[in-house]
């Protein structure tokens, strides 16, 4: 017998699921802090949480509601400056995994949060901006993307590049002088895409529970390359679920 | 040589109009009831610096007190958009609003930079993305041993930088803890500077993980209970999240906001 | 991930001949019985680097272990010159070393710049003076935007840092107070780390003015008591000024240092 | 009655009146903290003292024996890092006065501490070398020399520019970009030299009691220039010299 479980919370254990034990994780409120903090309560006792805010290895004993929450401050390891988390700590590429999402990716894994639509100086939508993310795309050894499908946001041609994943394609994180890797997963509501090791174009490689390739494809603002035969994603345990519950309940 | 003033003496004597302002504070002990002084004022042509403009900035923008905005990230945090930061760069309403945008890494660096007394700040980042077309303060810059490329963002040396804190004492030494963002910097880099606090206390006492700035690099620091509301202050009040809710339908309607600025922010001054 | 390992366990597998070591500690925790072990184990061709490289240093460069010394001051403080740095120097003794001299702040710039992943680090310094003609690695910079020329200096990454702290848990986290001088940006720019500790603790308490380096970014911890004498650990024991001043003859001459390497340091070992 | 008194006590009374209650002061271990801790229990009790150590405002009970001695950690305001000290406090010029001293100093006060004779890969002597000095010279508000006349130490050229003063005279500083005044006051056993407001060159303007220009003349290796009538300095006062004797017997 399996829970019923949805798309969102299928999101969130797939990320969560990505995160190695002992691993550094640049984390950002919603869903990367809800994934850390799951992993973290299942699999990845040892996860090291790092929140911009400057808290080094918090270890919250419920959801923070913003990336500064005192709760963070309270459990940290370390509370460091800003100019210390950025340059001594996610610049030098310390920082093993960093997670991202945005108003539009495109299949080389670059995003938007800047602008939408009209030009720069007279956009449709005004998004909030870069924040954190720019670096985090371009020093974290590894990047995960977390965003739901469609076609408004896995778009063909990024209105405003804020964060770049891999430009053009294969070897421009390197002329750029990024030294990261990249992103590695893009976890969707649907599936999960991963750069080809040829192009590093995003590549549908996992499905999530009943979902299927043709939704994806129809989810995505390019022709979606899929590999030839998915893995389906296994759902949610029950464990997973009743800790992920169990955290979403304490900021409600 | 910090000087204890109220909130009122220490605006009027350290805001002018036309004034390249810097309100800092991360999430936690942001200066807001500094920022509503300022409202009050009526200061007019500010250039507002902060890395993640929200409601104090909404706010400050909204009653038409600035002409530019220089950020890195601006939203009512888990809320949504910044409706008069909007009104503002798509209408020019109440006045038009230049922007200067940048990434947290930047903006962190600008303020060290400043903070240190360079005119500029090295560090990796912008590269490949759209923001050095749109942002004058963006440049490339070589190691000269390397031959590496990099990228370099100038200084910020506010006229003032305005932070809140937790406490300061009589001679005017001020500490704060928990999170303590890009504050420290701030005063450093401002021309002038101005602390709220929840308390000015006989004597700080050393506290684990705490910021102290002496008394000879703050200029005035006034007393403002809960002048970090709807933000928090460790150790003396949690964030008012519902306020933070709560702001945006008051935000999407200019008249709305306009009933706010002549309620809200007047009851505030008689409040103190 | 840091391992909790003997101190000549840890040498071993961490130090090589020809790495570019750095011991840091400022005045404060000096990890002076570190420095022991590497002569105890006849390391040799390193790179030694250090701002103020004292007896320390003073013993490791007549024990031969050093091809190269990089540094900003170089004396026994209070007492005097440092004589087996200058019978290296001047006369090449046990073996020829090379100088790569700079000011603090060009060094505690280095480090930082380390630390950060930046390939360089710019400042006000060294303009005017002697010292960019005698040292490849002071270049003059120009600033884009102002055009005002600075000066950039290289980023240290040491093959190993090493330092002194009070306290470690058993995970490996390391805790030090008091003066922490660079200890922490030696740490981070280091390819490989050792923090020797007073003692391990079951958990580490929040002090005021602590400085804080999570076991994820330390290679090893390992317990040696005393391992900052004659230099002090706050909170454990004080500064040994006469050990300073007996240095002094002992530096003086090479018979003498010979003896001291044959009884000291080999009777430091079978205390241990 | 006056008491007597030694050359080394006249020129640390006279550094520790050259400190304005309420600066900031850049203090080096011997008689520049000497002088510092005095002027501090006299004149001076708003006196800041900051090490290069880290430790901003420190109030020593006893004579440091060193630059990072605890009882600086345990008594500052705060103890920050080696680079925020030279970055953030040094740098852009905060901080009022800083101590020099050194083995040579030349007629512009340009100061030595790094090699005599011979040349700079083989020195006759090889000093302990630039420590903060070269950016305490260029970056404090003014800057205080305190040293003993004699020919071989107030020199004609130096071996070795380790830290700047007036450069080759006026202008100089501005032309380097160094932003502090330079050294406003040679501290020295027979008196005191201060620039020249015209040329920056060091002018002998007050002698210590006893001492002639003839002596300061004979004690200088390059053509002294002296003040029409220098005045003579005060002596040390009786709670002078009770509270330096004090001072020096805590480190005894």
């Amino acid at each position: 017998m399996t829970t019923e479980f949805t798309a969102d919370e299928m999101m969130t254990v797939g990320a969560a699921r990505s995160l190695r034990d002992g691993a550094a994780c640049f984390v950002g409120i919603g869903l990367p802090s809800t994934a850390a903090n799951l992993a973290r309560r299942t699999h990845a006792p040892g996860l090291v949480l790092i929140y911009e805010s400057g808290t080094l290895g918090a270890k919250p004993d419920r959801l923070p509601l913003s990336i500064g929450d005192g709760v963070l401050a309270d459990t940290a390891d370390s509370v460091i400056s800003v100019p210390e988390i950025f340059n001594y700590w996610l610049q030098p590429g310390r920082i093993d995994i960093g997670f991202l999402g945005g108003a539009q990716v495109d299949r080389f894994g670059n995003i938007n949060t800047t602008v939408i639509g009209g030009d720069y100086a007279d956009p449709k939508v005004r998004l909030p901006g870069a924040g954190g993310a720019p670096e985090i795309a371009a020093s974290c050894r590894e990047v995960l993307i977390v965003m739901r499908m469609s076609p408004r946001s896995f778009v063909d041609r990024l209105d405003f590049v804020t964060s770049v994943g891999y430009g053009t394609g294969k070897g421009d994180r390197e002329a750029l002088g990024l030294r990261g890797r990249g992103p590695v997963k893009v976890i969707t509501d649907l599936g999960v895409l991963e750069p080809d090791p040829d192009t590093c174009e995003l590549t549908l490689t996992q499905l999530s529970p009943g979902a299927t390739v043709e939704q994806a494809r129809a989810a995505a603002g390019w022709p979606l390359k899929a590999v030839d035969a998915p893995t389906e994603l296994a759902p949610p345990t029950e464990t997973e679920l009743a800790v992920l519950r169990e955290l979403k309940a304490t900021i409600e | 040589m910090a000087r204890i003033l109220q909130l009122d003496e220490a605006i009027a004597e350290l805001v002018h109009d036309g004034d390249a302002i810097a309100l800092e504070g991360f999430t936690h002990l942001i200066p807001v009831a500094a920022g509503h002084e300022i409202i009050r004022q009526g200061r007019k042509d500010l250039t507002l610096i902060r890395m993640t403009p929200d409601i104090v900035y909404d706010q400050l923008i909204g009653a038409g007190c600035a002409r530019k905005l220089v950020f890195s990230w601006g939203g009512n945090p888990g809320v949504g958009s910044l409706h008069r930061f909007r009104d503002a760069i798509q209408n020019s309403w109440p006045v038009p609003l230049e922007i200067e945008e940048h990434s947290h890494a930047g903006m962190a660096n600008r303020y060290a930079a400043g903070a240190s007394g360079l005119p500029f700040a090295v560090l990796r980042g912008y590269r490949g993305t759209d923001l050095p077309a749109q942002t004058d303060t963006i440049k490339p810059i070589e190691c000269p041993f390397t031959g590496e490329q990099l990228t370099a963002v100038p200084a910020l040396n506010p006229d003032v930088g305005i932070i809140h804190a937790q406490q300061a004492d009589r001679a005017g030494n001020v500490q704060m803890w928990g999170i303590t963002g890009v504050q420290k910097e701030t005063v450093l880099a401002a021309k002038r500077s101005l602390v709220t606090v929840e308390e000015i206390v006989d004597e700080l006492t050393p506290r684990p993980g705490a910021v102290v700035l002496p008394q000879w690099v703050v200029t005035a620091v006034a007393e403002v209970p809960g002048g970090a509301h709807p933000s928090y202050a460790q150790g003396y009040y949690e964030r008012d999240n519902a306020y933070y809710q709560q702001w945006d339908p008051i935000g999407r309607d200019r008249e709305k906001f306009a009933d706010w600025l002549e309620t809200e922010v007047k009851r505030e001054r008689s409040a103190r």
